[in-house]
């Protein structure tokens, strides 16, 4: 057969009813108003960061009549260095696709690519901020949920458990993001430590061990599984992870069960206490659905305008998936009276009265950030240039 | 005393390097019988996998080790046919057989990635676990570390003090003779294949159900690797094997403390630890150089010092048996 | 009589059989239409010119790493480095390419692929050296290279070559137009590589089949006291055999950077020196074949995108089929070396 | 015990390796086995022993058919053999290579053992230490261990092929002391395998010789040379004579050599040798001769002295240096140290021409050319595209010497007829005179004493790493020799 005319690099010809292309290498014709394309960085079911957006597209497909989602897993050069986003996004426009999800900062760079091959259709890339710069051409827009908040809150459930006073934090990668996410987490348990249980916050440690990539590479990254260990072996007693994957719960899990008195917060994904709910304090995860519904939805009635989003948590409740974009879920190792004073810290964050962002906030080396009584403002926090004073491991 | 920093942090070194000591005694069985069994990484994946697979859909532990134990003797059955029967090359056999098994783990294991799943849980031997420092780190631990150190020792005995293991040791130095002594060589070859591919399997199972719960791709991706470097560092003896697996623990461990302890080093660096270990413990027990400065030594000592350093491989490892 | 001929020249076609076979029964078990995943597997490598492009793309790194391999396995020395070769060649490039600004294609792209041999040659000589001065056996110091050349790399990205907008893992800056190779209808596939590949493959080729010192490293590969008794040195053309066959390595890693990619990623390589080793145990050491089975292999994982795409398999289906037809052939490929087994079966003991 | 074999036939691809041979041999008694360079010999004791089985034909122990599936059968049985290279394990201590199969108990019990061993070795006059491991040994202590062991396992008939080589003459006096003794008190039949006359004459009381697989006579011992070797040969092969030393000009000059390895030290050699003269070294295993050569060779780096070749200094220059400045060394070993095997003869020749010679590429007609003049020189049975596993062992010789380029100026021999028949060794012998009439200096080891002398014209000895004297090869006897090397003055 010759090749699909819509499979050269042109762009599809899209009618003006803006349904998508027939395409006759996807062997069935894409039905539905919206074909929607999704490209991974991890596997589909890491109960991570991966995870969290499968659940965000299929929330979609349940929620959008006729909705029809093309799920591609595990897209990396260490895992397929064969396969490229560009030859992804090829086979996924060539299927119909109208709108593509790519759902890391990995992406990027070849997300502006595409964007530029493919005009007439919307590229979202999560976490990247070239809509903001203004670099991104029309048809690219970014969402990232202000997870920050909800970092806030998880450093205030581990600093109102911790027997110990020590707190460690399971970083992956060192950039912007990764920092801010960390100092937030920080900055949520000083907070919690000095105002609800009276403890003075410069004895509380909060060390942060950066493994060297979003999840683990055998013999490239630190082994998570071995840093939880030590984290533990070193007195520390409340694990955060703030990577892709659930090692620092399973690990806590397992010292639980040999009758340490240790506990996890882990990250991501709503279901991801469940490997040790017993010990698990809660989890501040993503909650694509309702923006990604909302994206598929403005581009199936051809109203989406590009945008740099940075989503919030519907405070008056962090747990209702129609609504918020980052949300928090108490687990069952959260002691009664730490809950209560984790609501009150939320309901002032709600309410705005409490804000852990404000000064004084120094960098790691001392230097001041932001001035005493001044709260950040989102360009301050995005671009979070090292930790804290305080937060102990590498900032570079 | 028993809860301060070092000892806790020595324990954890101690449980990390339990499935790596088993995983190395099965290959020096192996490599002893005169057989490269190159295909450990990919065997360990494909038990992890099987391991955890097994155990998470019927619940028992039991039926998991053995099933991980039935794939690693199933790839080494394969390695033994192809370099035995069929006298390829067993360093081919077992590379392909390494790449297979990454990849056929991943696939297999699609649907079980990050299921939270049984686990061999920690059992202290009474009163001895209260031994100063000793307690905690040999008599508070989970089965697989009591299993280990039994393996290793059992192992020990076996090769270097009974008959059998005469045998064992005859056909990998110079099988001919083995066989003039009524020993039937393929047949022990064929033996300790399996049995070495077994106990891998084990180790990949002491993975996914004790070290590293559960599955997820590549789990235990490179450890089979480290596990050949330590045979050949232990110089074919599961003792001495056993103690690399502990150094090789320990150096990973090192790797994480060095990166809160030690300043303005790029945090990637410390990840290379366990590679330059790699090459040097290598290079120390095979590069000549040892020898020439064991020549510096007086007579006396030079030859302990050797023998306590450098190590020999068994002779006919790798070759052929043609039978007379 | 005349069967015996017959079978002799289907047999090779066994293992391949049989390998279909068991993907086969993958697929059913696991509930995929067969006939739909074949079509997406041929579809994803030849459905159209963007994925004809993209195979031929893959497939000249590949068959860089495979004709140095020829090399060192002439030599007898098992060069599983030729992974971490690859990714310091790709790390050589990009040096060149970060570094010069402001020159043109002509001056950038020879010096580029020089600094890649250079490199992958480099990282080779360690492999060597640490195996004729130390006595380390070349798989080992080869997969611990390769390690430290990923983690080198990122080193790289996230340190001193980070991009301006601040270190991610992602990898460099994307390099300047003038660095990168000239590609086709902006594909990935360059067709001065395809020519340089070609080139490798020819002088390869002639060195191992008509030299004097492909006869040495002939030699050092089958009996390396015999050869160095009748006056090859052995340490020597060990050394050159690694360090060419890095060399041809690095070459590929440049093409990783330069056209597959436009700037130094995360694990640019993700095994494809592997995979190289793969394709020449397949091809029986032949040369001839090389060429063809990495074009087979390219082929393959770039259809299992497709199929993963359509199928939504795990697309490490492919790596599954080449694999299991490579140890299928290495056990049964042979006809002639099976009934010579068969011949001489002595009453076993 | 009685035993006798009936019509024994074993065939090796198309080789006939025993073509329908039928012997018998008495308790009591000592047999020689005699033949050329692959005439049967090995493979028939190995049949008798176990080693491999026959293709048709029968074992009689005593009148009761016999079949042995292992020599570990064969042992228990009675029949036990040893080889040249004893099959032992040398990383072993002695007591563990002792023990190996000696019984089914799984737990080894080291001390009874050791006080059996003790006692057998004490009965039979060895010394050894029980400790020591195998491969510190000398070849002739592994002999008697093998020998010993066999004892032990309750050997009646013994077969030892070719069991002389290598080992000293006090040595070879205990081994055939001790055969004599379990002869004669013991009435234990032996076999023994041998290319050296005197030897089986010494020993035998009867001799049976096989030719092309076949048996082609026996006689009863002692009876003359010459009827043995036309046994063998069909006809008697007349022995190319030594011809006399050419030159006076001295050619390597050794002077205050010293070499240091692991096992052993040798110091200050000092050693003139002339042009076209050949130098024999006689020595035990072990000795240092051969440490001498591979110095020499520059395979070994001299620990003191100077070695001048021609006046020009080529002490430190490494082997290829060496060879380059017209040394040749031939190692003892074929397939392994000197043939490749999967490589055929041209690329041997092509391999083994020097530097200047190899051009980048081949020119593979001319190639085949040279090959099949040299090969036709030397008269290997093989055509330049044969590989060189498909030769005999007499031909893979051949074919080492066939390599050896032109312009030599010294050719370095270690064994240069090891398990050759003395046909085949005496056109080896033609061959190197060639060479030396060309003014080519030869300096060979060989444990064979008697071809030593008839070889040499001038002879060193060894003991212990210390080169005791210098003798003119005409006025000295093998038992002179014999002795010397023992280290007695
Ligand atoms: N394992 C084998 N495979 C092939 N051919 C063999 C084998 N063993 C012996 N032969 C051949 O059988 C013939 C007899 O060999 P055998 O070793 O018995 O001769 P021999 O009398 O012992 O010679 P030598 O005096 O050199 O030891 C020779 O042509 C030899 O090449
Ligand atoms: N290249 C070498 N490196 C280390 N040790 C060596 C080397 N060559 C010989 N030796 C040791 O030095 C001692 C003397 O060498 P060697 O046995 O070759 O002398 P030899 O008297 O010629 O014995 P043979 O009868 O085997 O020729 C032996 O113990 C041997 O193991
Ligand atoms: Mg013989
Ligand atoms: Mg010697």
């Amino acid at each position: 057969a010759p090749p699909p005319a819509d499979d050269t690099g042109a762009p599809p010809p899209a009618d003006d009813t803006g349904a998508p292309a027939p395409s006759d290498d996807a062997g069935e014709p894409a039905p539905g108003p919206l074909t929607f394309g999704v490209v991974l960085v991890g596997p589909q079911n890491d109960r991570g960061w991966s995870q969290a957006h499968a659940e965000g597209a299929q929330y979609v497909v349940d929620n959008l009549e006729g909705a029809n989602l093309i799920l591609f897993e595990l897209l990396n050069p260490a895992d397929k260095p064969e396969a490229t986003l560009e030859g992804v996004v090829d086979d996924m426009v060539a299927q119909g696709a109208t709108l593509i999800l790519t759902t890391s900062d990995e992406f990027e760079e070849d997300t502006m690519g595409v964007a530029e091959k493919y005009p007439d259709v919307t590229f979202i890339n999560i976490s990247g901020d070239d809509a903001l710069t203004g670099e991104a051409p029309d048809n690219l827009g970014n969402i990232m949920g202000r997870m920050e908040d909800m970092k806030a809150i998880a450093g205030c459930a581990a600093a109102l458990t911790t027997q110990t006073g020590q707190i460690g934090y399971l970083g992956p990668l060192i950039n912007f993001e990764t920092r801010r996410l960390a100092a937030s987490a920080y900055l949520g348990a000083r907070y919690c430590y000095e105002n609800y249980r009276g403890l003075d916050p410069a004895d509380l440690q909060f060390t942060v061990t950066w493994i060297g990539f979003w999840f683990n590479i055998p013999g490239v990254t630190l082994d998570p599984t071995e840093v939880a260990t030590n984290f533990f072996d070193s007195g520390i007693d409340v694990i955060m992870s703030g990577i892709d994957t659930t090692e620092g719960i399973d690990v806590a899990g397992q010292r639980a069960a040999a009758g340490d008195a240790v506990w996890s917060v882990p990250y991501d994904f709503e279901g991801a206490c469940e490997t040790a709910p017993d010990i698990c304090l809660g989890v501040p995860y993503f909650n694509w659905g309702p923006s990604y519904l909302a994206l598929a939805q403005s581009v199936a009635d051809g109203t989406w305008t590009q945008s740099w989003d940075w989503n919030g948590a519907n405070w008056a409740n962090l747990t209702d998936n129609d609504t918020t974009h980052v949300g928090w879920i108490s687990g069952p190792g959260l002691s009664a009276e730490a809950q209560a004073s984790l609501d009150l810290f939320i309901a002032g964050m709600a309410s705005g009265g409490i804000n852990v962002w404000t000064g004084p906030i120094n960098l790691q080396d001392g230097s001041a950030y932001i001035a005493a009584g001044q709260a950040a403002t989102d360009e301050q926090i995005w671009y979070l240039p090292q930790l804290l004073e305080g937060m102990t491991g590498p900032s570079e | 005393m028993n809860d301060t920093l070092l000892v806790r942090i020595l324990a954890s070194i101690a449980l990390q390097a339990a499935p790596l000591m088993i995983a190395v005694t099965g290959e020096t069985l192996t490599e002893r019988a005169g057989v490269v069994n190159l295909s450990l990484d990919g065997k360990m994946l494909m038990a992890a996998m099987t391991g955890f697979v097994v155990a998470y859909t019927t619940g028992s532990l039991i039926l998991g080790f053995l099933a991980a134990a039935l794939v690693g003797a199933l790839f080494a059955l394969i390695v033994a046919f192809g370099s035995i029967t069929l006298k390829h090359n067993q360093v081919a056999i077992g590379f392909v057989l390494t790449l297979l098994g990454a990849d056929l783990s991943a696939f297999l294991g699609q649907n079980f990635t990050r299921l939270p799943g049984p686990s061999v849980g920690k059992f202290a031997v009474p009163y001895l676990k209260d031994l100063p420092v000793l307690g905690p780190i040999f008599f508070n631990q989970n089965a697989i570390f009591y299993f280990a150190i039994l393996l290793v020792a059992a192992a020990w005995w076996w090769l270097f003090r009974t008959q059998p293991g005469l045998h064992l040791r005859g056909a990998g130095e110079r099988p001919e003779a083995a066989f003039a002594r009524g020993a039937s060589v393929t047949r022990l070859r064929y033996l300790y294949t399996v049995l070495g591919g077994a106990l891998v399997g084990v180790a990949g199972a002491s993975y996914s159900l004790g070290i590293k719960i559960g599955w997820s791709e590549g789990h235990t991706a490179g450890l089979g690797w480290i596990a050949l470097a330590i045979v050949i560092f232990g110089g074919w003896s599961p003792a001495r094997g056993a103690l690399g697996a502990v150094v090789f623990g320990a150096t990973k461990s090192l790797a994480t403390v060095f990166q809160q302890n030690v300043q303005g080093v790029s945090v990637v660096a410390f990840n290379t630890l366990p590679w330059l270990l790699m090459i040097g413990v290598l290079l120390l027990v095979s590069s000549d150089w040892v020898a020439r400065v064991a020549n510096l030594l007086p007579p006396r000592l030079r030859g302990g010092f050797l023998r306590l350093v450098q190590v020999t491989p068994p002779r006919a490892l790798g070759v052929e048996f043609g039978q007379e | 009589m005349k069967v015996v001929p017959l079978l002799k020249r289907i047999w090779p076609l066994m293992p391949v059989l049989a390998s279909l076979a068991f993907i086969l029964a993958l697929l059913l078990i696991f509930g995929a239409d067969p006939a739909t995943a074949f079509q997406a597997l041929w579809q994803g490598a030849f459905g159209s010119r963007d994925r004809l492009l993209g195979t031929l793309a893959f497939w000249i790194p590949l068959a860089l790493c495979a004709i140095g391999l020829m090399l060192t396995f002439t030599a007898g020395l098992w060069n599983i480095g030729v992974e971490g070769q690859l990714i310091l060649g790709s790390i050589g490039a990009s040096w060149v390419a970060l570094n010069l600004k402001g020159q043109p294609a002509w001056v950038l792209i020879p010096l580029e692929l020089l600094a890649a041999m250079a490199a992958g040659a480099l990282w080779a000589a360690l492999s060597a050296l640490l195996k004729t001065r130390g006595k380390v056996h070349e798989i080992f110091s080869g997969l611990a290279l390769t390690n430290l050349a990923i983690i080198l790399t990122n080193y790289l990205i996230s340190g001193p070559w980070q991009p301006p907008e601040g270190g991610s893992f992602r990898g460099t800056q994307p390099f300047q137009e003038a660095a990168l190779l000239p590609r086709l209808f902006d594909s990935r596939f360059s067709p001065l590589s395809l020519v340089l590949m070609s080139i490798a493959l020819v002088i390869v080729a002639v060195l191992l089949g008509n030299t004097t010192w492909g006869l040495k490293l002939k030699a050092l590969g089958r009996n390396s006291r015999s050869a160095f008794l009748l006056g090859v040195s052995s340490e020597r053309e060990a050394v050159i055999a690694m360090m060419a066959c890095g060399a041809l390595a690095g070459l590929g890693g440049a093409v990783r950077v330069l056209s597959w990619f436009d700037s130094l990623r995360q694990s640019i390589s993700g095994g494809i020196g592997f995979l190289a080793l793969l394709v020449v145990m397949l091809s029986a050491y032949r040369m001839f074949w090389v060429p063809f089975v990495a074009f087979f292999f390219s082929a393959v994982l770039q259809g299992s995108i497709t199929l993963q795409l359509r199928t939504q398999l795990h697309s490490s289906l492919g790596g599954i089929l080449t694999g299991v037809l490579v140890l299928l052939t290495l056990l049964f490929g042979d006809y002639n070396h099976l009934r010579r087994l068969r011949k001489e079966s002595r009453p076993d003991e | 015990m009685h035993i006798e074999l009936r019509d024994i036939r074993k065939t090796f691809g198309d080789v006939r390796a025993n073509d329908g041979i039928s012997l018998a041999f008495e308790p009591g008694r000592i047999y020689g086995l005699l033949g050329e360079n692959g005439a049967g010999k090995s493979t028939l004791m190995k049949i008798l022993a176990g080693y491999q089985p026959a293709d048709s034909g029968r074992i009689l122990l005593n009148g009761q058919p016999a079949h042995f599936a292992t020599p570990a059968d064969a042992l228990r049985r009675g029949v036990g053999m040893v080889y040249q290279d004893p099959l032992d394990f040398p990383p072993f201590t002695v007591l563990e290579n002792y023990l190996l199969g000696r019984d089914r108990a799984v737990n080894l019990d080291f001390r009874q053992a050791a006080a059996e061993l003790r006692a057998i070795l004490d009965r039979y006059g060895f010394a050894v230490d029980m400790d020591a491991a195998i491969g510190s040994l000398s070849l002739g202590e592994r002999q008697q261990l093998e020998l010993v062991r066999l004892l032990a396992g309750g050997a009646q008939a013994l077969i030892l092929d070719e069991p002389t080589t290598g080992i000293s003459a006090s040595q070879k006096d205990a081994l055939f002391a001790t055969m004599r003794r379990m002869a004669a008190e013991e009435g234990k039949s032996i076999i023994l395998v041998s290319h050296k006359l005197e030897e089986i004459q010494e020993l035998c009381g009867h001799a049976f010789v096989l030719r092309k697989g076949q048996l082609v006579g026996e006689t009863a011992l002692p009876c003359p040379n010459r009827a043995l070797v036309e046994m063998m040969f069909g006809q008697v092969p007349e022995r190319t004579p030594r011809p006399p030393a050419a030159v006076e000009q001295p050619l390597l000059e050794i002077s205050g050599l010293g070499v240091r390895t692991q096992r052993l030290t040798v110091g200050d050699i000092n050693l003139s040798i002339r042009r076209g003269e050949v130098f024999g070294l006689a020595g035990l295993e072990g000795s240092g001769q051969a440490l001498l050569m591979k110095a020499v060779a520059g395979l070994l780096p001299a620990a003191s002295g100077r070695i001048a070749l021609d006046g020009l200094d080529i002490t430190h220059l490494d082997y290829h240096q060496t060879r380059a400045a017209g040394v040749a060394y031939v190692a003892a070993g074929r397939l392994e140290e000197g043939l490749i095997a999967g490589l055929s003869l041209t690329e041997h020749i092509l391999l083994a021409a020097p530097r200047r010679d190899q051009t980048f590429f081949i020119r593979w007609g001319a190639a085949r050319e040279t090959t099949s003049g040299r090969i036709a020189l030397c008269e290997v049975v093989g055509v330049p595209d044969s590989t060189a596993e498909q030769l005999s062992g007499g031909n893979q010789q051949r074919m080492l010497y066939a390599m050896l380029n032109e312009g030599l100026r010294l050719i370095l021999l270690d064994q240069p007829t090891r398990g050759l028949d003395v046909r085949s060794a005496d056109y080896i012998w033609e061959l190197l005179y060639a060479r030396r009439r060309e003014g080519t200096a030869i300096l060979f080891y060989s444990p064979d004493l008697d071809e030593i002398i008839e070889r040499s014209d001038r002879i060193a000895v060894f003991s212990g790493g210390v080169m005791s004297r210098i003798v003119e090869a005409a006025r000295t006897t093998a038992d002179e020799l014999g002795h010397l090397i023992g280290g007695q003055q």
